[in-house]
């Protein structure tokens, strides 16, 4: 599905990696490993592209993302760093927006979402009010609503509880049952139930 | 047009929940209005040579300086990455911010210019190509400006940047806008300088969406 | 000397020589400016390039 | 847009290519600009005859029109390298259109004051809002604009395609702004005897004229050649070439 040929990276003068190349097939999980600063982040974004930064090719279906961009981004649910949560809009506006920004957003089971990732009742207060922690919630409720088949997932499980990993690990089991792949960041030991998960480290990725 | 209109509406949500963005540059406005009588001089025959220019520069101050929030907010709470993951087309989107900005700006400055119009002793005759002129000349500086705030929304100092940027580009916009109330209100005709102003805003129209996405694109991007 | 009488009209070009010495003097200056920031960009280059290059050989 | 170029474009493309080909040309083009400088210069202050209205003041025309005509196509020649770099990723059009900034903006200044030097004994004035001179200082905030933008990011290659964004915006604007320009200028001033507009001017004044706006082409092409040949060697400076011409430094 999703394949990189040769990418090549650097950034302040200091190579991130070169002559990467992998293949992400359908209902595989795919964990990008490494230090702080091996550029985890910058691979992901150059996936999605919102990087161009970087020399080689990113596929999709063996069409470079960039010429078949709207194919790409219809196939695709990126969370980052940042939530894109409106403060001055509630949570049901927030991702009622994010349904019309992302067609594969199922804009109908947006209060059950809220309520999976533990607001319920804080439909219809403006965001700004929520904790952070809650804040990043509302853009993890997308993981509920998403039909689309390749999620890029960046620290998915910063400000979760136990109980909220185990959920989004569940989510994730269920994501890849369904012939969906995954390619994710993050500090936490994955156990996706089922399943075995690709690890790429990007600090052999140096040579 | 329904993706459109959904960007729209969204963005209008915003702006109404936050009502310093619509009072703003409609405060800015009148207070530079107000400034040239205080500095130069309040004589009625004076001001009232000098209002069509002092008016339109107030109009197009108090838009450059909302400009620079058209994207802002969105690049520095993710928004702006969500849109360029979309599979949406980016002009479309691109245009309802801009539409968004003409609507608190352009469109508020027009409906209020009157009463500095009045303050100025600008003849009478010369309100209805004020208002004609605003209406079909700031919609070119909310384009314009939004190529500059595109530039420069990366930027950690982009505030006083777009200025610099922007303010060469709204030249041609004031002097037609500028000229055309002067015309006005010595009771010659107009329609030669709105038809400028009009194809000014129809090229800026076809043009300026394609620049604001390649300058979002390269500032998300950086 | 061409269309001068003297060297001293030359100087003086009418009721002009302030006006047309001086833009000449600041075209001078523009055009010593141009090649002589080429010349300090490309000094300032090579000085850092060199300090960079024996930081890095040390570090090796 | 993938369109196939022959091979010698994309050798044009190549830094590497680029140095070594400037430093074969530059000295061709230093004898040349400074001798056709030069002849002008001579030929202008000393052999042209005086202006029969402005008398000699009229010989600022050598300074003025060559820098006011090449601050101009310096700014297409910077948006034409920004768009070929936005379009086809070409490294060196970015470092030609970096490198054409500041030149573009210093030869609008000198334009400029010299427009305003020969304003004075013309005019009676040191500026006159003229409609060559403000579009002149308009362009020079163009360019400003362009330096600043380059510069504000941190990221090079990011602070190309902005600039070159920017500079094509701005060659749309650029013919806007001189018609409405000129326009307003002869709405809001009877028409005056402009600085450089002469009937049918004698070969004796025109010749050296040429001579100077050919020179000055010459002389921005080794400064816009210098300058770049220096961006490429900062960009290019951790591969093999530069280093070693770093050593032999």
């Amino acid at each position: 599905m999703l394949e990189i040929k040769n990418l090549f990276c650097e950034r302040d003068e200091r190579t991130l990696f070169e002559g990467l190349s992998f293949i992400l097939n359908q209902s595989e999980v795919l964990q990008i490993e490494g230090q702080n600063g091996s550029g985890k982040t910058t691979l992901l974004r150059i996936l999605c592209g919102l990087s161009d930064a970087f020399e080689g090719e990113v596929l999709w279906h063996g069409k470079n993302i960039e010429e078949d961009r709207e194919n790409f981004y219809q196939a695709l649910l990126y969370v980052g760093h940042l939530s894109g949560v409106k403060g001055t809009l509630t949570a049901e506006e927030n991702l009622a927006w994010m349904s019309q920004l992302d067609p594969s957003l199922n804009q109908i089971n947006i209060p059950e979402a809220l309520e999976k990732v533990g607001l319920y009742g804080y439909e219809d207060i403006p965001c700004h009010t929520l904790s952070a922690g809650q804040q990043r919630r509302v853009g993890l409720a997308r993981l509920y609503l998403s039909s689309a088949p390749l999620w890029i997932l960046d620290e998915p499980f910063t400000a979760l509880d136990k109980k909220g990993v185990a959920e989004k690990e569940v989510l994730i089991a269920q994501h890849v049952q369904a012939g969906g792949s995954i390619i994710l960041t993050t500090h936490h030991n994955l156990s996706i139930p089922d399943k075995e998960v690709r690890c790429l480290n990007l600090d052999d990725a140096l040579t | 047009m329904n993706f459109f209109l959904a960007a729209l509406r969204r963005d209008l949500l915003l702006t109404f929940r936050r009502r310093n963005d619509i009072i703003n540059p409609l405060a800015f406005f009148l207070m530079v209005g107000i400034l040239f009588p205080l500095g130069v001089s309040p004589e009625a025959s004076f001001l009232s040579q000098l209002a069509p220019g002092v008016i339109w520069v107030a109009a197009l101050l108090a838009s450059l300086l909302s400009v620079d929030g058209i994207f802002r907010s969105d690049f520095d709470d993710g928004s702006l990455e969500h849109m360029l993951v979309s599979p949406q087309p980016l002009l479309l989107l691109v245009l309802a911010k801009v539409t968004n900005h003409w609507l608190i700006s352009g469109f508020c400055l027009a409906l209020v210019s009157p009463i500095l119009a009045l303050m100025l002793f600008l003849p009478s005759e010369g309100i209805k190509p004020l208002i004609f002129s605003l209406l079909l000349g700031t919609p070119t500086l909310s384009l314009i400006g939004a190529i500059g705030a595109a530039l420069t929304v990366g930027l950690r100092k982009g505030g006083i940047l777009i200025s610099l940027l922007v303010l060469p580009l709204y030249i041609p916009v004031l002097i037609f806008g500028a000229s055309s109330v002067q015309a006005g209100s010595i009771g010659l005709p107009i329609q030669g300088y709105l038809a400028l102003l009009a194809a000014m805003l129809a090229l800026s129209l076809v043009l300026a969406p394609f620049a604001i996405v390649a300058a979002l694109k390269i500032s998300v991007r950086s | 000397m061409g269309h001068f009488a003297s060297f001293a009209d030359f100087l003086q070009m009418g009721k002009h020589g302030l006006y047309v010495w001086l833009s000449y003097g600041i075209g001078l200056f523009v055009i010593l400016y141009n090649i002589l920031s080429v010349y300090w960009d490309r000094r300032q280059f090579f000085k850092q390039a060199k300090r960079r290059l024996k930081r890095e050989s040390k570090s090796i | 847009m993938k369109i196939k170029f022959p091979r010698w474009f994309y050798r044009l493309a190549s830094p590497r290519w680029f140095y070594d080909i400037t430093s074969k040309l530059l000295p061709w083009f230093t004898i040349i600009a400074f001798l056709l400088i030069v002849i002008g210069t001579i030929w202008g202050l000393v052999f042209a005859p005086a202006d029969y209205q402005q008398g000699n003041s009229f010989r600022i025309i050598y300074i003025h029109v060559p820098t006011a005509i090449l601050a101009q196509s310096c700014y297409m020649l910077m948006a034409v390298a920004g768009a070929v770099g936005l379009i086809w990723k070409i490294k060196i059009a970015h470092i030609i259109a970096k490198s054409c900034a500041p030149i573009g903006a210093s030869m609008a200044v000198l334009a400029l004051v010299t427009g305003a030097i020969w304003g004075k004994p013309t005019w009676g004035a040191w500026w006159v809002w003229d409609a060559r001179l403000t579009s002149m200082l308009v362009l020079f905030f163009l360019y400003v604009g362009v330096i600043a933008l380059t510069s504000a990011y941190e990221h090079v290659a990011s602070g190309d395609k902005a600039a070159a964004v920017l500079a094509l915006v701005g060659v749309v604007n650029i013919p806007i702004i001189k018609y409405s320009v000129e326009w307003w200028n002869t709405l809001h001033q009877g028409a005056t005897f402009k600085i450089t507009e002469k009937p049918a001017m004698p070969p004796d004044m025109w010749i050296p004229l040429l001579i100077m706006i050919i020179g000055f082409y010459c002389f921005f092409a080794v400064i816009l050649m210098s300058r770049a040949r220096t961006e490429v060697l900062r960009r290019e400076n951790r591969s093999d070439w530069v280093k070693s011409l770093v050593e032999r430094y």
